[in-house]
């Protein structure tokens, strides 16, 4: 498989607290890449530096280079909105603004200045049946998205992002905060939208890396352990640590 | 210096013509212009009265008023930043408490009577010079000691600078120094504030100009003498003090025609009248 | 033991609350129980009266209008500006936490002082003398701090997730400012203005001073040289100086036409924010 | 939709070319950019130069009470303004001590009358009130804060002073607890509701969490609303107690504006703000006792800084511990 994400030595401080060390790695496009690892490994930080969301946090400097698709997105004249947009995100907690559904997924769109009534319908249709909410929300489009669900939120935000028409999404452990029915329906989400989307995902759940996931990177102090194909990962770890990790020792 | 300076003796006639008129005068007069007058509130209502007047003479002319203490309009107009200080007292000479301000002009524009005023439950009538110096510089601290019942006197007195306070320890206590402590002292920022102070508080004493003197509050005799209107006139009664709008200089242009308007005999027989001060040329006789 | 102290602690809560509210109502009714009844469209839109009984209150209550309006064109884009600032663009250091303290800290100022630095400014250095323009732009100066820390304290308080949300699909500063953050925090930034905006109304030390105590005697004047006296200043003055005969009832019905003007700025202020908290409860 | 990654055709769309999904033409994407780019940056500029002009404002009027208070010292010693209690201008006695106590006295004594019942109230609107009768009630309460302050002090005057000497049978009432109560009143709408606020915004899962350890109403309240609410509690508590120690009008009418040390609750006395007030209109432009006035307007202005640093250090220390 082609890679989409080319990582190359990349540190990562957080004022002096080194976060990330000298982490290099590929990403395959369309295909599920789960980063595991117990609190405070990095993984997330890793996945916030892919859009640069890490921008935010005052005190962070990043070194090394990430490639998406060739560009080098820490080079100088990147413009960080276009690759936010084509590097999509859902969070933790599912996180639909106090608007209305129809708002919610047309705010991307909308941002980018699309005003085309006709067409913001089409895209938030094609947006919510591809987040598999549309026959749950079609009626009644014009609702609070506060009124939702917690699942069927965390779909709306995955809705919203989709409306971007992305080229990468990032899940930043986007089902801990749900039930486990409502977690299933995004991971089957999940391996819907694989065929399109290059999705990294991070989890907490080692049990949901191994049933979604198609690469598993495992983290440790900010430094990666082991990436291996899941199947493999799971049954053959290479690394003592890894081992320990996955049979639930420690983490 | 002015276009409209020239105009003013047309101003005069326009005043004089509308004596009984309203506003067709108002379009014959071309003077124009800004007052800004500033000083006493207790000339306040005065002023504002007349300026309407006078606007309607005079579309042209702009008159804004405002008001915070006596010492504000000489102040003002010392600093340029007001045409008129309206105070109490004649600020071109020393007062107590305050130095004669140079250069500044003393225009009278009324005659205004001051009264000792007490709460309606006070039984005294009347009381000579030297008992209220007594009371109001803390000498004296019961009613009982001037003919009254045995209570204690509660003193309100208006905050210093105020024009009513200068006239009222020049003319009634001599001069002699207030009172400023005590646990039945205490000071009010304005008349209305002085009224209902004396108005609401039992065995108070303070005192007005004597045209707020209305209600239930009660006016004391001074020396036998009671503060009315003709008593003034006659001389009989001698706590008054004129009010005077100050100016830098002699008055020119529009602010010595409103000046004028304040002291023409229609002004002062009509609305000064109305507004219960005393017009001056009562006095001149 | 416990249960009691409940007990005593739920009927406390409720007899003070109570108290309170009835002591609240009392006050109310009798601002306005002095003034109404006797209110009528004359004295409304009437001019004042120095001699007779009767005068009414019309250019003052548009003056109050007027450069409430004034004053609000000048603080809010200004304070709402700054509060952004504040919120979005400031470092975090020693420097911006002391302006915060400053701006915080002259809310307590007397506004006197405002007014004295109006003078100061408008009628010493402009030499524009007492009018409509400088009250309203010392009023503005009044406001701005309570303007701008109320912004800055409701936009803090919009969840960090929003925010991340909008920066994730790309939105630039601007449009998450615009989009989220300000949409989300109106209803807070709009309950602190119509707190400034009362207290703008029934502001007079600052007027007295630097717009004066006249009207230019007319209605419906707009020109920002006139001299302009609001309605809280014509309270402040029939109270203490005027020698009309019914300067008691007009300073009565001033208060309660005060006082009901206030309650409709709070009740306009709000029913945005009500008919939207009533079309989410409806949905949910 | 994303058939441009293909390994033919692969670029990210990061630097100004058309993104892959939402296709318009390409210059009219680049023209757009750039106009998002320059109201974003111009924007910014706008929301720096405003906080400029703010603090300018506010720095210049800090200035303005500074420079002229400061000339105070030209002629009266630091230490006689500071610490003596005899203010008698009339006669060169500049001592600011008593109007320094009673505005810290008064401000004291309004929170401790108001920040007791404002936090039953809020705890009431909050907590135990039914939630159509909280809903009602928090704008009658707002609509307090918008009563002119001449009308309180008027109602001061009028009702709550002959009530108080009918009590306590003295003549003159004027003092600190009558402008303590004026100022409560004042205060409590500003209190209780921000405190109302607070309160409210406590997530329902502490509560939960409370009731279902088998708390009681009292204990829920005690123990985790008001600790969880406490920031905004302060915070609330913040600007009732600046305007406590800024208001002038209401306290006025009621305080005595007798220049001597309270020593007692009813003896006519004087603070920072009523002091201003009223002598401020009345004295010379250029004289001490002006410039001592002034000083003591910057002086108000340091006391409340000095109580919102101390709060909010008070306050960073309760949320560490």
């Amino acid at each position: 498989m082609q890679a989409l994400i080319e990582i190359e030595r990349l540190n990562l401080f957080y004022g002096s607290f080194h976060a990330l060390k000298n982490i290099s790695m590929d990403i395959p496009e369309k295909a599920i890449t789960a980063f595991i690892g117990p609190s405070g490994c990095g993984k997330s930080t890793l996945l916030r530096s892919l859009n640069r969301m890490n921008d935010m946090i005052p005190g962070t400097s990043t070194h090394g280079s990430i490639k998406i698709a060739g560009a080098d997105i820490y080079g100088k004249d990147i413009d960080v909105e276009a690759l936010r947009k084509n590097v999509g995100m859902v969070f933790q907690q599912p996180n639909p603004f106090p608007k209305s559904i129809y708002d919610n997924v047309a705010y991307g769109p909308r941002l980018h200045g699309i005003t085309s009534r006709h067409k913001l319908d089409e895209i938030v249709e094609s947006s919510l049946r591809g987040a598999a909410l549309w026959n749950e929300v079609k009626d009644h489009l014009k609702r609070s998205a506060l009124s939702l669900s917690g699942g069927q939120q965390q779909r709306l935000c995955i809705a919203r992002a989709l409306a971007v028409e992305p080229d990468v999404l990032l899940m930043d452990e986007a089902t801990s905060a749900l039930d486990p029915i409502s977690t299933l329906k995004i991971e089957e989400l999940a391996q819907e939208l694989k065929a399109k989307y290059t999705i990294v995902m991070v989890t907490h759940n080692m049990h949901q890396a191994a049933r979604v996931s198609n690469q598993t990177v495992f983290f440790l102090n900010g430094e990666v352990v082991e990436y291996a194909e899941t199947e493999k990962l799971f049954s053959n770890p290479q690394d003592q640590r890894t081992e320990d990790y996955i049979s639930g020792r420690f983490g | 210096m002015k276009k409209w300076i020239k105009s003013l003796g047309i101003v005069t006639m326009a005043v004089a013509f509308a004596a009984a008129g309203v506003s067709e005068a108002g379009a014959a007069s071309s003077l124009s212009g800004k007052i800004v007058v500033n000083g006493s509130s207790a000339l306040l209502p005065l002023t504002l009265q007349a300026a309407s007047e006078f606007k309607k003479l005079n579309p042209k002319v702009k008159i804004s008023a405002s008001a915070a203490g006596s010492v504000t309009g000489p102040q003002s107009v010392r600093k340029g930043i007001a045409d008129i200080g309206a105070c109490d007292w004649d600020a071109s000479t020393d007062v107590p408490g305050f130095k004669k301000f140079e250069g500044q002009v003393a225009n009278p524009v009324a005659v205004i009577p001051f009264a000792a005023v007490v709460n309606k439950n006070v039984k005294v009538e009347s009381l000579t010079n030297k008992q209220l110096a007594d009371i109001f510089s803390g000498k004296i601290t019961n009613w009982k000691d001037v003919g009254g019942s045995d209570a204690d006197i509660v003193v309100v007195n208006r905050a210093f600078g105020s024009g009513t306070r200068v006239n009222f320890q020049m003319k009634a206590l001599n001069g002699t120094e207030f009172m400023s402590k005590g646990d039945n002292y205490k000071e009010v920022k304005s008349s209305g504030d002085m009224k209902t102070a004396v108005d609401t508080t039992p065995n108070a004493i303070g005192y007005l100009d004597l045209v707020y003197v209305t209600g239930s509050i009660k006016a004391l005799k001074i020396n036998d003498v009671a503060p009315t209107e003709e008593n003034v006139i006659n001389g009989k009664y001698k706590v008054w003090g004129y009010g005077y709008y100050m100016t830098k200089g002699e008055p020119t242009g529009a602010t010595k025609a409103f000046i004028e308007y304040v002291q023409s005999a229609k002004f002062q027989n009509g609305s000064l009248k109305k507004l219960k001060f005393i017009p001056l040329s009562a006095m001149k006789k | 033991m416990n249960r009691l102290k409940n007990r005593i602690f739920t009927i406390t809560v409720w007899t003070v609350a109570l108290c309170v509210i009835l002591f609240v109502f009392a006050l109310l009714l009798l601002i306005l129980e002095r003034g109404f009844p006797s209110l009528t469209w004359d004295f409304l839109f009437g001019l004042p009266s120095e001699i007779e009984e009767g005068g009414g209150i019309g250019p003052a209550l548009f003056n109050s209008f007027y450069m409430l309006f004034l004053s609000m064109v000048i603080a809010v884009p200004l304070g709402i500006a700054a509060g952004i600032y504040l919120a979005e663009f400031a470092p975090d250091n020693a420097w911006i936490a002391m302006v915060r303290i400053c701006v915080e800290g002259l809310a307590s100022v007397p506004s006197i002082i405002f007014g004295l630095f109006g003078i100061a400014l408008f009628v010493e250095m402009f030499q524009l003398g007492l009018t409509i323009l400088g009250g309203a732009a010392s009023l503005a100066f009044l406001n701005l701090p309570v303007i701008t820390r109320v912004t800055e304290e409701a936009i803090r308080a919009v969840p960090r997730e929003w925010r991340h949300a909008s920066f994730a699909l790309g939105a630039t500063h601007l449009q998450t400012i615009r989009r989220v953050l300000l949409p989300a925090s109106m209803s807070a930034i709009i309950t602190g203005l119509s707190l400034a905006s009362g207290r703008a109304f029934g502001e007079s030390a600052v007027i007295i001073l630097t717009a004066g105590v006249t009207t230019s005697g007319v209605m419906w004047d707009f020109n920002l040289l006139s001299p302009g006296e609001t309605l809280a200043v014509h309270l402040w003055y029939v109270q203490s100086e005027a020698i009309v005969p019914d300067a008691q009832q007009i300073s009565q019905k001033s208060a309660a036409v005060l006082l009901f003007i206030v309650l409709a700025f709070n009740v306009v202020f709000r029913i945005p924010a009500w008919v939207r908290d009533f079309r989410i409860r409806k949905a949910a | 939709m994303s058939e441009s990654t293909s390994a033919s055709n692969r670029t990210l769309a990061v630097s100004g070319q058309p993104g892959n999904g939402i296709r318009i033409g390409n210059g009219r994407m680049l023209d757009r950019k750039n106009r998002l780019r320059i109201y974003n940056r111009s924007f910014r500029i706008v929301c720096v130069a405003s906080a400029v002009f703010v603090c300018l404002i506010l720095l210049s009027i800090l200035f303005f009470m500074f420079r002229t208070g400061i000339l105070t010292f030209r002629s009266v010693p630091a230490s006689t303004f500071f610490f003596s209690t005899n203010w008698d201008p009339e006669n060169e006695s500049y001592g600011a001590f008593l109007f320094i106590f009673g505005t810290v006295a008064l401000t004291a004594l309004t929170l401790a009358i108001s920040v007791p019942i404002s936090l039953f109230v809020a705890v009431f609107l909050s907590e135990a009130a039914p939630r159509w009768l909280s809903n009602a009630l928090r704008p009658v309460l707002d609509l307090l804060v918008g009563i002119p302050s001449v009308v309180y002090g008027f109602l001061g005057l009028t009702i709550l002073i002959p009530l108080l000497r009918d009590i306590t049978g003295r003549q003159l009432t004027d003092g600190l607890l009558a402008a303590a109560i004026v100022l409560s009143i004042m205060v409590l709408p500003t209190i209780s509701r921000i405190s109302d606020d607070a309160i409210s915004a406590v997530p329902a899962k502490f509560k939960d969490a409370s009731y279902a350890l088998g708390a009681t109403r009292f204990q829920t309240v005690f123990r985790v609303m008001l600790p969880s609410a406490r920031s905004g509690i302060l915070y609330g508590i913040i600007l009732g107690m600046a305007r406590a120690i800024g208001e002038t009008m209401a306290v006025v009418m009621v305080v005595g504006n007798t220049p001597q040390l309270a020593d007692s609750l009813f003896k006519p006395t004087s603070v920072l703000t009523s002091n201003i007030v009223m002598q401020i209109p009345n004295v010379p432009f250029d004289s001490t006792w002006n410039y001592a006035l002034y000083l003591m307007g910057f002086l108000l202005l340091v006391i409340s800084l000095l109580m919102i640093v101390v709060i909010r250090v008070l306050q960073k220390k309760g949320v560490k511990a």
